[in-house]
């Protein structure tokens, strides 16, 4: 039932309302506006008791798979545990309260923070600078094409007008390539998953502004000639960027600075564990070599005689400017701080040793089972693709089945249909924080579901058959758009 | 070293199953060359009570100032319940909704709160969430530029009673989609945009009008007018507003004779904390007819095989993961959480609770004016109506007068100086809900006694 | 699953362990401890990660019905909504970080907020006295009864060793009763639910010590005749005592004091709101008249001029003494303080106008269809009793199974057998928080399952089906007793 | 006024529907005499905002002075997930699982608990909580003496090293069921029990013997002797224990020969936060042939209709809702919340982390008294071996000295002349794990400043 299906004229809760004593006077004042500017319309908002609200969204919450309660092995998302010490220490008053705007003696505590945040990220991508203010993985890549595109201008070198990007790309980098007035041209990938070297070669010139790579790539595989790819791209005179998603494959073992990477994203609710909230917030710190450091995205904490302050366009004249109001999602970057602590020097080496461990056990179990790996011949990263392109040609069950029944199995499904490169697709990224018990039952869930596919597998077409809902119908919700819930329209 | 369950058995039974000795085999297919063996300069892990003792001297030494600054920042009070079930793990640890069955809390969550912005605005649709206000405004002026079947130009007029970061910002993200934004002046008697100020715009192709209301000095502009200027001139009209206004003041949808196209804006002061900046979220909503346009995600509602109502992401054909290099947005991520947070709290304060923060806020900031402009040498700089944000000017420098604030624990307000040399020595000043009279009158009296120095 | 099955050997939360830099010393000073005082035995504690922890903690919550998530309409418990803000103000760092044996000068925040709930407290129940240190309602009738005995022992009056109890009451109150050393009389009730006036007549003498009363009774009716009451018992020289469980019926209308009460305990966890967490923790609080002022136990806050302060056995020699290890329960006591506040004195009176108003609505709308009230001919308190004899006669489905179906129309059910001296007895108390739309739907689902007990009762008899787990095997639970996981014996 | 949903339609229906006019009617039966017209001495209601900041500032009054003192509450770092999943909603605003099936989560948990604590003293059962330690002894007292087949007497022993408000609360819940607490004197040298004090109870009808370990001054009391003194007399042995020492400590049920009989304490210190003294809960654990005689409830595993497992509240005879006059104990809501997340916190810890805890909070003490006993006019009180708390003697009285420390923000520890005048000036001091080797310095450094004066 809808919140507004449980309004009732009139009700209140009351405890959050104004008290009448503070709107003596607040009646008047708002009068004397000129009244052609005040709202006569009704405010359509639900009216409910305060018991009614906590109790409708504590239940919508309980109708929700999540980390903290399921298995969430959805590949390129890095679903780790996010630990909850990061949301309450983030969360302190002295944070909670402070005002963006609030002058350097009341924002060392907080500054402080972020200057070892940049600090650390610097160390562990060998980049040379680091702006924290990009507000997820997609602005991160706005921000980062941005300043491959002001450095260009800078040079007056305006003929490199496209950027290349592998055919497994996520769907954000030709997105972003586009925002920032680029063509974009797609590298193919080889059977091995490598990114075909004769077709970059051939794709270079001085059209080209630069390349934008995943290493790990989002085939879930090791971009094992990054450096001569490198190499091709510098020689072109084009840049190296570097798409931060798969961080989480080899923190602490493979820098992207040293792969030879201009300019790099990160997403920190990624790789450093802040939540994902049902979508979001996340944040997309950049990462730039030497020479596009002029060019970083402001605000940037500065480390000064007399403590800490912002350092704004009057000090960066030549950054690609401001991409949100403040500086990014402060909040996240407190806990992707707090995160980084807790990992410590070791730690982080750990995340990449045991996200690798368990892709590739969890690969070689499903082949067991007889589950086709992508590339067979590959080591896993932190990720690895399952093709049920066989099951779905023989047994009339796509990947899209299997992952619903999974849910009926009590684990949120792996990333389906991504890359769309290869056919019937599984990615499946199961992270460093889960044991090895969860990783068999998912082998297990994933034995059952192939027996059923085989013996009942209208089971598995039909599924999911034990959630609030049973499978949704896309199509109807895209011809008949209801995307706003009216009083006169029956649902 | 935390978060990783391996036991010494479970690692040689994982070993042993993948057919290697050590997991550093796992890692042969990279180029020894760019392999590193530590990492220096990172500090040793500590446990959580290491960072907890940390964590709260860093958060304790920021203080607690009584602050009066809004600028796009609003202080409010947010009832206890919203962060408590928004911190719950469901919410607070499930990612983008994309297998609709096992997310149903998320999906019908967002439906509830895009129908409650849409309702706000009195405009149609609305979206899932954006980052935040200011590339909210970055999206709106691409979607309008995108909208406007009449229009070939991509000349959008940005009065500069705009947010001069959301315009800085939009500029940043636009720039290169050779989009033009022409900065409109204002009267610097009302503080407004007035009509004399858009002669210079009167013929030309313009793809749109941004308008702030209440701008960024918290002055009321004549939004019909200008709405209708613009629509006379087929030029889509983007509205920028603080959502929490909007349960007092006419809404974007009902400007003029036709209603603003697109409304945007930051939805901070809806439940969301200070919390030094972010994670805030930007909404965004329009007109049925711009709908496809709509950058990022937006949920439906549908039926399930055996007819129940359920919510689904829909129109994704729009967005990146489909369209790819032709999406509407490059956006993936967006603000979930915060928007979770914010849906509870206007359904907790609904629509009276709404109009009485409003009123109480514009009350506080109405009365901390006019109790400073008793000062000597303060006045309010403009003669138009304000809500809940007003400028004052000075007869001396603003930025000295905040820093002897400062001292005595006081955050007096944002110093227009650096965005409005225009406006001489001008202090936009806020007093929300949050504010007692007692705090009105503590301001006052340290003012007093800073200006008889 | 239980935690210990999770349990993996060597499997440990690192970031909470005591880091290593901590251990330097630690091993070397517990190996001087003497050798025969250390433990050689295994710790029999699970040995899992955060993440598992986090996990099957928060799926067991998801099993419980709460009044977060169900209407909970436990008659005599009082399960109105809990404000959350009660629950993060009680929590603020200066009160959770307080040791109890802080000086003055650390308590005055914490000490003022507990002098004025004790002043409130009187105000409402109009008594002269308040201590706040009983730990529930059980401990706040045994302090009560404790009192009326160090009273008649004060004035030498040794031969009063019985104390009165209605057959109605809680079975508490007996309980109290033998642990202060008395014998216990029953006095029936009438008919109309009031005490028997002709039997308690016939009780009172010199052997009385005093009376447990519950005004209005568990039966859910005002104890109409308690002024004569008052007057029998005081004449008999014998003092009394009143339970508080239900004075959310009362609040602000009438005050046990006026009805000539000598001792009473409040439920702070009922009628104050404060969190019934799965059994507790709860409040006892005690008011008394003014000849038992003396007897209250310690400590107690006292108002001085230079602050607040502890008055303790040096203060009040007389008390009954300490009934816990500090001041009761701290923090329940600021909960009720803080929803006291947000009540206040018009809101007080609103809770018992509008939980009278449910209740008698509720049995109006049951009686509507078909069900029998307990006491027809009288109001309903803030709860009332349905006895469901016919229905177990006629169609052998008695009040238990009524109770099991509720569940699966996802509503908690009434209390059930409770007080036994009503036959197939559902106890029930909606509270004032619960909404007109919310009391509706409980009448429709008791008419839905009196028609299924009519047309199709193993449906009924069978229920719950909609539950984690069916009906469970109490009788089996008692005769096998399984009270502790051991890992040789398989569940 | 607050919390309350009904609006002036709602009420109309409902007051017709009942036949009445007006809810006063419905309040008929009450004798007019005692109906009051409203309550003068309650303030007004005030909304969350205002209590909000009324509850600030009463909170940050009392300080965050750095704490030595244990004496029963001890500071332990608590990790953030316990009390983020013990303040769900399902969890916090559940009651007493009287209807097992919509209940399996608090079942389940007290039923893992129950199996924590039993594992933790070594002993067979456990209830699901009493009050706190204090009233816990208490009822293991009453339930010793209920069990004990062979005694007729109702004395029970109770050195006086016992923590002395357990003693007083034991005594006042205990005295009116003619149960006689037997003081036993300790050695002021050695700050236990030693063979020479049990002397005077050799001979005669014992119920029970009480032995806390560690006891309340810290030190380690020859358990064993006293286990096998009491049982060579028939008498049970009633074990005070800080839970939290377990996982380093020889438990109860491994005392002696035969074990304890009975072990209760508090479980403050494991994961239940100082706030002001409570709540906190009180454990109790037995043998399984004293189970009948437990108080409070107790969870059991059984099977549903369908066989599969579940949790039901068991043994409910005992309890007073059944046996009413006969009950074991007349307690009813017990410290559910309290105990959720100490169950919580005891999985997070697990045995290798409540070793740790254990020990460093007994390197901390050590290294405390050690630096202390370093100052002139400072000096260790007993020759015993101590855990985690211990005793120190000062030339001055010990009142003059705390308040001295307090007003540099340091709480130095219990004050021992009050209830042991025999003593000296002997001060109680504790340091977790919480203090760094800073905060003992710092301690030490002022102590003493303040000696020297
Ligand atoms: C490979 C890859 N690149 C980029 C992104 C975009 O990052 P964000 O969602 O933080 O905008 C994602 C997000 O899932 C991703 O998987
Ligand atoms: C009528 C009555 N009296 C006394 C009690 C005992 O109170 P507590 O559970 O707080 O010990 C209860 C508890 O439910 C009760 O309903």
């Amino acid at each position: 039932m809808l919140i507004f299906e449980q309004s009732t004229e009139g009700r209140k809760a009351t405890a959050q309302m104004p008290a009448d004593s503070q709107m003596v006077d607040a009646e008047k004042r708002v009068s004397e506006l000129p009244a052609a500017l005040l709202r006569k319309s009704k405010v359509p908002l639900p009216e409910i008791s305060e018991l009614e609200a906590v109790r409708h969204y504590t239940r919508l919450s309980q109708k929700n798979f999540s980390i903290d309660t399921q298995f969430y092995p959805l590949g390129s998302c890095t679903m780790k545990y996010n630990p909850r010490a990061c949301n309450s220490l983030a969360m302190l008053p002295g944070f909670l309260g402070r005002h963006p705007y609030a002058p350097p003696e009341f924002s060392q505590g907080f500054m402080q923070t972020l200057f070892e945040l940049q600090e650390m990220l610097k160390a562990v991508t060998g980049m040379r600078g680091v702006s924290l203010t990009p507000m997820a993985g997609s602005q991160g890549e706005f921000a980062g094409v941005a300043m491959i595109r002001a450095y260009h201008s800078a040079r007056k070198d305006h003929a490199r007008t496209e950027i290349l990007v592998p055919d497994a790309a996520h769907g954000t980098n030709p997105a972003t390539a586009v925002m920032c007035g680029y063509t974009v041209r797609e590298i193919p990938t080889d059977g091995e998953g490598d990114v075909d070297l004769a077709a970059l070669k051939a794709a270079v010139g001085p059209q080209t502004a630069g390349i934008m790579l995943t290493n790990p790539s989002t085939l879930g595989v090791f971009e094992r000639r990054i450096q001569e790819i490198a190499a091709i791209v510098h020689k072109a005179g084009g840049l190296l960027y570097y798409d931060g998603a798969n961080l989480n494959a080899i923190l602490g073992r493979v820098r992207p600075g040293d792969m030879g990477f201009d300019v790099i994203h990160m997403n920190l609710h990624k790789t450093f564990s802040t939540p994902h909230g049902g979508g979001g917030p996340g944040s997309g710190a950049v990462g730039v070599s030497e020479r596009l450091l002029p060019y970083l995205p402001v605000p940037i904490v500065d480390k000064a005689a007399d403590g800490f302050r912002w350092l704004t366009e009057k000090d960066r004249p030549q950054s690609i400017g401001r991409l949100s109001g403040f500086a990014g999602n402060a909040g996240i970057l407190l806990r992707a701080y707090i995160y980084m602590r807790m990992l410590g020097r070791r730690g982080m080496r750990r995340v990449a040793d045991f996200a690798t461990l368990n892709a590739n056990y969890l690969m070689v179990e499903l082949r067991k089972l007889g589950y086709e790996a992508a590339f067979p011949r590959r080591r896993a990263s932190h990720e690895f693709i399952v093709t049920l392109k066989k099951q779905a040609k023989t047994l009339g069950v796509n990947a899209m089945a299997f992952a619903k029944r999974l849910l009926d199995k009590g684990m949120h499904a792996p990333t389906t249909y991504f890359p769309l490169l290869v056919p019937e697709c599984l990615l499946i990224e199961p992270t460093e924080t889960e044991s090895k018990q969860t990783l068999d039952g998912f082998v297990g869930a994933m034995r059952e579901i192939l027996q059923e596919a085989e013996t009942a597998p209208e089971i598995v077409l039909g599924a999911p058959h034990t959630l609030p809902v049973r499978k949704l119908d896309d199509v109807r919700a895209a011809k008949q758009l209801d995307l706003t819930w009216r009083a006169d329209v029956p649902n | 070293m935390p978060f990783i369950p391996h036991t010494d058995a479970d690692v040689k039974a994982m070993l042993a199953a993948i057919g290697v000795d050590s997991i550093d085999r796992l890692f042969d297919e990279i180029p020894p060359a760019l392999t590193i063996a530590d990492l220096p300069e990172i500090p040793e892990g500590i446990g959580e009570l290491e960072i907890t003792r940390l964590m709260h001297r860093r958060a304790s030494r920021d203080g607690t100032p009584l602050c009066f600054i809004g600028a796009g920042a609003y202080e409010r009070h947010i009832p206890a319940a919203v962060w408590q079930i928004a911190g719950r793990g469901e919410f607070y640890s499930a990612y983008t909704p994309y297998q609709p069955e096992a997310s149903q809390g998320t999906l019908q969550l967002i439906y509830e709160y895009q129908t409650m912005m849409a309702g706000l605005t009195a405009l149609d649709v609305s979206n899932a969430s954006l980052y935040d206000g200011a590339s909210a405004l970055a999206e709106a002026v691409l979607m309008a530029v995108r909208g406007n079947r009449h229009s070939k130009s991509k000349r959008v007029l940005v009065p500069t009673t705009v947010n001069p970061v959301y315009r800085a910002t939009a500029h940043s993200i636009v720039k290169n989609q050779n989009i033009e934004l022409v900065e409109v002046p204002f009267s610097t008697a009302s503080g407004t945009v007035a009509p004399e100020n858009l002669k210079a715009y009167e013929s030309g192709d313009i793809a749109a009008v941004v308008l702030q209301q209440p701008n960024f000095f918290g002055s009321l502009e004549d939004a019909a007018m200008l709405t209708d200027w613009a629509h006379q001139r087929q030029a889509l009209v983007v509205a920028v507003c603080d959502p929490s206004s909007l349960a007092l003041l006419k809404p974007p949808g009902e400007w003029g004779a036709a209603g603003a196209d697109i409304a945007c804006g930051d939805g901070q002061p809806l439940g969301v904390p200070l919390s030094s900046g972010g994670p805030y979220y930007g909404y965004i909503c329009c007109k049925q007819d711009l709908v496809r346009q709509m950058p990022g995600r937006i949920v439906g509602r549908t039926v399930d095989i055996e007819g129940r109502s359920g919510f689904v992401l829909t129109l994704q054909a729009r967005e990146q993961h489909i369209r790819r290099s032709k999406a509407t947005s490059n956006i993936c991520t967006n603000q979930g959480l915060v928007v979770t947070a914010s849906t509870i709290y206007m359904g907790l304060l609904g629509p009276e609770g709404l109009r009485r923060v409003a009123a109480v806020s514009h009350r506080n900031t109405r009365r901390l004016a006019e109790r400073l402009a008793r000062i000597k040498g303060v006045s309010v700089a403009f003669d138009s109506a304000y809500f809940q944000e007003c400028v004052l000017r000075f007869e001396q420098p603003v930025a000295g007068i905040l820093q002897e604030l400062a001292q005595r624990n006081i955050l007096g307000g944002f110093d227009l100086s650096e965005h409005y040399p225009q406006l001489g020595n001008a202090l936009l000043v806020c007093a929300t809900e949050t504010k007692t009279d007692e705090d009105i009158e503590l301001y006052a009296q340290t003012l007093a006694e800073i200006l008889k120095k």
